[in-house]
């Protein structure tokens, strides 16, 4: 029970250090809203590629080190798919869906070829499956590498589509309709996964599975099948992040390295394993992204590079105070 | 004495053979290839001096790995955070010997014991914060501390940046482009005593220590030793001997850049442990040879019939799955299953 | 087929690399109640987790119902109709005391089917329902582990040690549900709590040093003072 | 099956039986205390006000039923758990938050219930790291390990004294179970502690090495100067070695006595065979 409280306190204290950090640095109302409106986006993005990590971490003790390929692997393959000769015909406003489509199976289907083929062989060494997903993360990037090459793809403004290249202001600033879409898509996801951990069958198990997946089986549930149902999942979520992030970052070697850092350390900031952590933590690691970006643009400190290390600053902070994450289990 | 000695030479005869053909090396290529190991022409030209180049490579990429092995193979520590070491080594050699206007003896002197001791209290420091994390924790902690340099001194205008900067205040005598000879000879005197090192500091009171801290933490607790202490020792020794590493690397390519932060020299570490051995005093040795070897040798287009293979394209990704090979199936790598498998005819045969 | 719903065959079992079962033989009758006695870490527990396969036998054979399930994976024996509480209980504290229930389900509607029969057995469960485990008392928690148990249809229960760390008052409530939850499956009960033990169960085995030393009605046990001193015996 | 059964030789109590009055006279100094301890797992309470005093050079068992909360205590003993509530005093200094390793070198040795030692290490070498951790050689990366002579030979005659002379040179991973109890008792024993804190030793022994374990204890107590806590299921051995017993039930306290006060207790025979009647549970209901 204290230690509820105190878990509360810290995080609203940290919002709210944030907000009004914020609000005192930044010189009006519009360029406030814009700034936690891209705080929110960034941390959309994040919570896609955390969740995975997080769910996968919790029911099958592997920290999933190929989940930023994955996002990487959503962003390739929608450009492809998008831009390629295949789907000229379609409609921009069809093929984009289609793209997405596309990308989030093949993601799954890819996480349930590495479940499968790769790790469950190594479930009595966990250490090695650590090393594991390392090594499938450099695969997956030097595949991408002999697929598509090393150059940046971005995405051109003359082959978008309808809400892409819309915008609507707020307090006299600009702001992408595209980057109000996928802080929907991603609430929407956070709220979807949270039903279907709490009020499904699957759900049930799975949070059992994180406290004792031996018993879980000793009732008569296969617990493998729901280990590979799972990671399927967490890959195809991941997936689907970079995918709808493609239109907005385009697609490139970095951007899975990037990201699944900043995942990283949400995951671990929330606590491993802890679902209402991940979604915690990656709201406040993506705010702080925007916050810190906001700040550090000013003229006189011009560096973008505080904005790239806040995550793991906000990790090393969190990690200190509290050892096991902010909603993680003592032991 | 003559007994001891001949017994030392025995017990170590393959390591005695190793020696002196890495020795032998330079002159044995010129000899083949009748280029001069000095060069050809006055420079630094032909096959003897192209193939010292590998060979430096490979025994920094050695020295790397085997003080990440002090750390992960005979201490049990998890660390995602090696490149940190490696690279503010280089860095910090970098700066005294171009930022602080010393002349190059005194720089370089300078630089290196500052490097190395920095890099030291720089472990000590990770270390004292992080080390009562657990395992996952730890090695998470390590790589977002190791990255947040790399990120920030990517960026940081003092050292140009992305670009980094060239080291050109080297004394001569060091200077790989000119004499390449006595730089292969000193990095090869370098590694000979860093593997003496760790296996000297291993069969110690202290790295029995290490090794019982690997086996079962909480029973050397109990039986009185204060683990805290010695982790920290493997943590601070491992960075101080990468921070070296990373100061041979920069000599060699004269030049100080943010890619020497980059996490690949945590991975091709851990890598080359991994393929040679986790917790022998070959393995990474073994491992180092193995992979910078053949990504020298398969770096190239191959010409089959009509066909042409590119190889050195795609070298990462054959690496990357070669790895994924060699964790499933020889996890122990390659001397942990060779003596596996000594071992196995042994008591067969009895 | 025959009278033992269950036959265990000279199983070995190995942990890591201790050898914990030299060859354990029980078998266990239809609608009784056989208990395995025997002093700590004899292998009364890893004889009930050889039988569920979670520490899978390296040698001999598990008869379930006259078919062979050694080698299975636990799921699959679970499936078959057996249900296991285990020591320490292993309730699942983040879920609800429904929750827990209904992960059990095998097919839907099991819990609808017997939920009545549990709530006789446990009416206490019934107020509970919407705590989460972790906030059950530890008695609670032992009847909701032994309720889950009794969701699917299972015909044989493995009960081990319900009786640990619990107050005399609770002790005497499971017994009352044992007994009667003995009158529809059959039991196999791990106890080190002799008196609970012998008014419980039909069959005994004690199990000492990974072996089954001796085994038959617990009636005939409890006459015989020298076996139970020398086995289980208190000064 | 063979269904060979082994009792275990019980020599005369009497020989071995301390008289109370021995007993208490031994309670004039103490050399372990502990105050009220109390230890709560997440509301769970499984150590609930216990209080204890063992006499140097005595051998005090601490039994109870499964669960009563041994485990625990002992653990709170050694130091592995901190009370939620209570001190622990050993010879009179406050080691209720002394770190587990200042323990060892204040002279307290534990053994663990799972046999816990350096699986691929040699049994010599996870003897002579015992003798080393509290040798000033720990911090000494110039020499050969094996070269400290005298760690090696005090290794040597303790590994003797269990019986592994010719195991010494065999990674620990290979020994029979028993095996791995002996070299966990040398492990202990090679620090010469003066007080031994032992975690069920006979769990997962054969029965036939029951009594070479009594025997074992027997001379380290005979020798004098030593104190031995031992939490036992088996009473055999409890009844045999002990000066004193202090048994628990439910977290609590439920008595404490000799040997021949506690077998004549018919409160812990009822806890121990299951009373669910009578006086029995009015003796364990305390509040």
């Amino acid at each position: 029970m204290q230690q509820q409280r105190s878990t509360l306190l810290m995080i609203t204290a940290l919002f709210l250090g944030l907000l009004v950090f914020s609000f005192l640095t930044t010189d009006d109302l519009g360029s406030f809203g814009i700034t936690i409106l891209s705080g929110l986006f960034q941390g959309m993005l994040l919570f896609l590629v955390a969740s995975g990590l997080s769910i996968i971490f919790g029911l099958m003790d592997i920290l999933n080190f190929a989940q930023g390929g994955f996002f990487m692997v959503g962003a390739y393959i929608t450009f492809a798919v998008f831009h390629g000769e295949t789907f000229a015909q379609l409609d921009p406003n069809l093929r984009f869906p289609l793209a997405i489509l596309i990308a989030t199976a093949a993601g799954g289907i890819l996480g349930i070829i590495l479940e499968r083929g790769l790790l469950r062989p190594l479930y009595a060494r966990p250490i090695f499956q650590l090393v594991l997903t390392f090594g499938v993360a450099i695969v997956i990037g030097e595949a991408i590498k002999a697929i598509w090459g090393t150059v940046a793809y971005s995405w051109s403004p003359l082959t978008s589509f309808g809400i892409h290249q819309a915008s609507f202001s707020l307090f006299d600033q600009q702001f992408g309709l595209y980057r109000l879409f996928v802080i929907g898509v991603g609430l929407l996801l956070i709220v979807l996964i949270a039903l279907l951990l709490q009020r499904t069958r699957i759900g049930i198990i799975i949070r059992a599975g994180v406290e004792d997946s031996e018993m879980v089986e000793a009732l008569g549930i296969n617990v493998r099948a729901v280990f590979t149902q799972v990671f399927m999942l967490g890959c195809a979520v991941a997936t689907f992040g970079g995918a709808i992030a493609a239109p907005f970052l385009g697609a490139s070697l970095g951007m899975g390295n990037a990201f699944l850092l900043a995942a990283i350390s949400v995951v671990v900031l929330g606590g491993l394993g802890s679902y209402a952590g991940t979604a915690v933590g990656s709201l406040l690691v993506g705010l702080a992204i925007a916050v810190v970006a906001k700040f550090a643009s000013r003229p006189e400190i011009n560096q973008t590079v505080w904005s790239s290390i806040t995550p793991m600053i906000l990790l090393v902070l969190v990690l200190l105070a509290r050892p096991s994450g902010l909603f993680g289990k003592e032991r | 004495m003559p007994v001891s000695w001949r017994r030392t030479l025995q017990s170590n005869w393959f390591h005695v053979l190793v020696l002196l053909f890495l020795v032998m090396f330079p002159h044995l290529v010129g000899w083949i290839t009748g280029d001069s190991p000095l060069g050809v022409g006055g420079r630094p030209r032909g096959q003897s001096v192209f193939w010292q180049l590998i060979f430096i490579e490979l025994f920094i990429f050695a020295i790397l790995a085997m003080s990440y092995n002090l750390m992960f193979g005979f201490t049990g520590v998890i660390s995602f955070g090696h490149a940190l070491f490696f690279g503010m080594g280089g860095y910090i050699l970098g700066l005294v010997l171009e930022k602080t206007g010393a002349a190059s003896e005194v720089g370089l002197a300078a630089g290196v014991i500052i490097g190395i001791v920095v890099c030291g209290v720089l472990g000590l420091i990770i270390g004292v914060v992080s080390l009562r994390l657990r395992g996952v924790y730890f090695a998470i902690f390590t790589l977002a501390v190791a990255e947040m340099f790399a990120i920030y001194i990517g960026r940081w205008p003092v050292t140009n940046a992305e670009d980094g900067f060239v080291l050109s205040n080297l004394p001569a005598f060091l200077n790989p482009a000119r004499d390449r000879l006595t730089y292969y000879y000193l990095v090869l005197i370098l590694m000979i005593f860093t593997f003496l090192f760790i296996r000297r500091l291993i069969n110690s009171p202290t790295g029995s220590v290490l090794l019982a801290i690997r086996e079962n933490e909480s029973r050397a607790q109990s039986i009185g030793y204060n683990t805290l202490i010695f982790k920290l020792l493997s943590i601070t020794l491992a960075g101080m001997i990468a921070a070296g590493a990373g100061m041979l690397q920069v000599i060699l390519t004269k030049k100080v850049g943010p890619e020497i932060l980059t996490v690949s020299f945590t991975v091709d570490p851990l890598l080359m442990t991994i393929i040679g051995g986790v917790g022998t005093f070959s393995g990474p040795v073994i491992g180092a040879s193995v992979l910078h070897l053949s990504e020298r040798i398969f770096n190239r287009e191959f010409i089959i019939g009509s066909m042409s293979i590119n190889i050195g394209q795609n070298w990462s990704l054959i690496l990357g799955i070669a790895f994924i090979l060699v964790v499933m199936v020889f996890p122990q790598g390659i001397v942990g299953t060779w003596a596996k498998w000594r071992a196995g005819k042994k008591t067969t045969l009895e | 087929m025959s009278d033992n719903i269950l036959e265990v065959r000279g199983i070995h079992t190995f942990i890591g690399q201790f050898h914990i079962l030299e060859g354990v033989n029980v078998s266990v009758p239809r609608s009784s109640i056989t208990v395995l006695l025997g002093r700590n870490g004899a292998g009364k527990t890893t004889t009930l987790r050889s039988v569920l396969g979670l520490t899978p036998p390296r040698q001999g054979e598990v008869l379930f119902d006259g078919q062979a399930v050694n080698g299975k994976r636990p799921y699959t024996i679970a499936q078959m109709g057996i249900g296991y509480v285990p020591e320490h209980r292993a309730i699942f504290r983040d879920l609800s005391v429904r929750e827990n229930l209904e992960i059990a389900e095998r097919q839907k509607g099991d819990l609808e089917r017997h939920i009545d029969f549990i709530f006789e057995l446990f009416p206490d469960l019934k107020r509970l329902i919407h705590l989460s485990g972790g906030n059950l008392s530890g008695g609670q928690q032992q009847m909701l582990s032994i309720a889950r148990a009794l969701v699917p249809e299972n015909r044989l229960l493995l009960i081990d040690e319900p009786s640990e760390g619990l107050a005399p008052v609770i002790i005497e409530q499971l017994m009352e549900a044992i007994r009667k939850l003995a009158a529809q499956t059959t039991v196999l009960l791990v106890e080190q709590n002799f008196i609970m033990a012998s008014r419980l169960a039909d069959q005994y085995t004690i199990i000492d040093d990974g072996q089954a030393v001796a085994s038959g009605k617990m009636r005939d046990l409890v006459q015989d003072e020298a076996l139970v001193q020398r086995y289980l015996g208190v000064a | 099956m063979s269904g060979a059964v082994f009792e275990p030789p019980l020599r005369n109590p009497k020989d071995i039986f301390i008289s109370d009055q021995d007993c208490r006279s031994f309670m004039t100094n103490v050399i372990l205390q502990a105050r009220n301890l109390r230890k709560e797992f997440g509301g769970l309470v499984a150590v609930d006000d216990v209080s204890l005093d063992v006499a140097p050079g005595t051998v005090h068992s601490i039994i109870g039923p499964n669960g009563a909360g041994k485990t625990t205590l002992f653990n709170l003993l050694t130091g592995q758990y901190k009370p939620t509530r209570g001190q622990v005093f050993f010879k009179g200094q406050d080691i209720t938050h002394v770190a587990l390793h200042r323990r060892a070198h204040l002279g307290m040795g534990r053994s663990f219930q799972i046999t816990n030692i350096f699986p691929n290490l040699t049994v010599l070498e996870n003897v002579r790291l015992a003798a080393q951790a509290l040798n000033r050689s720990q911090f000494n990366f110039f020499r050969r390990a094996d070269s400290f002579k005298d760690l090696v030979t005090r290794a040597y005659e303790v590994i003797e004294l269990v019986g592994l002379r010719e195991l010494a040179l065999s990674p620990a991973t290979v020994l029979p179970h028993g095996g791995k109890r002996k070299l966990e008792l040398a492990i202990l024993l090679v620090a010469d502690p003066e007080l031994l804190l032992l975690d069920e030793p006979t769990a997962g022994m054969a029965s036939e090495q029951v009594p070479e374990l009594i025997k074992t204890i027997d001379t380290i107590r005979q020798k004098g100067n030593k104190t031995v806590i031992l939490v036992e299921h088996n009473m055999n051995v409890v009844m045999n070695i002990s000066h004193r017993i202090t048994v628990m039930n439910l977290g609590k306290l439920l008595a404490e006595g000799s040997p021949a006060e506690i077998s004549a207790d018919k409160t812990v025979q009822n806890v121990y065979l299951g009373g669910l009647y009578g006086d029995a549970i009015e003796g364990t209901r305390h509040e």
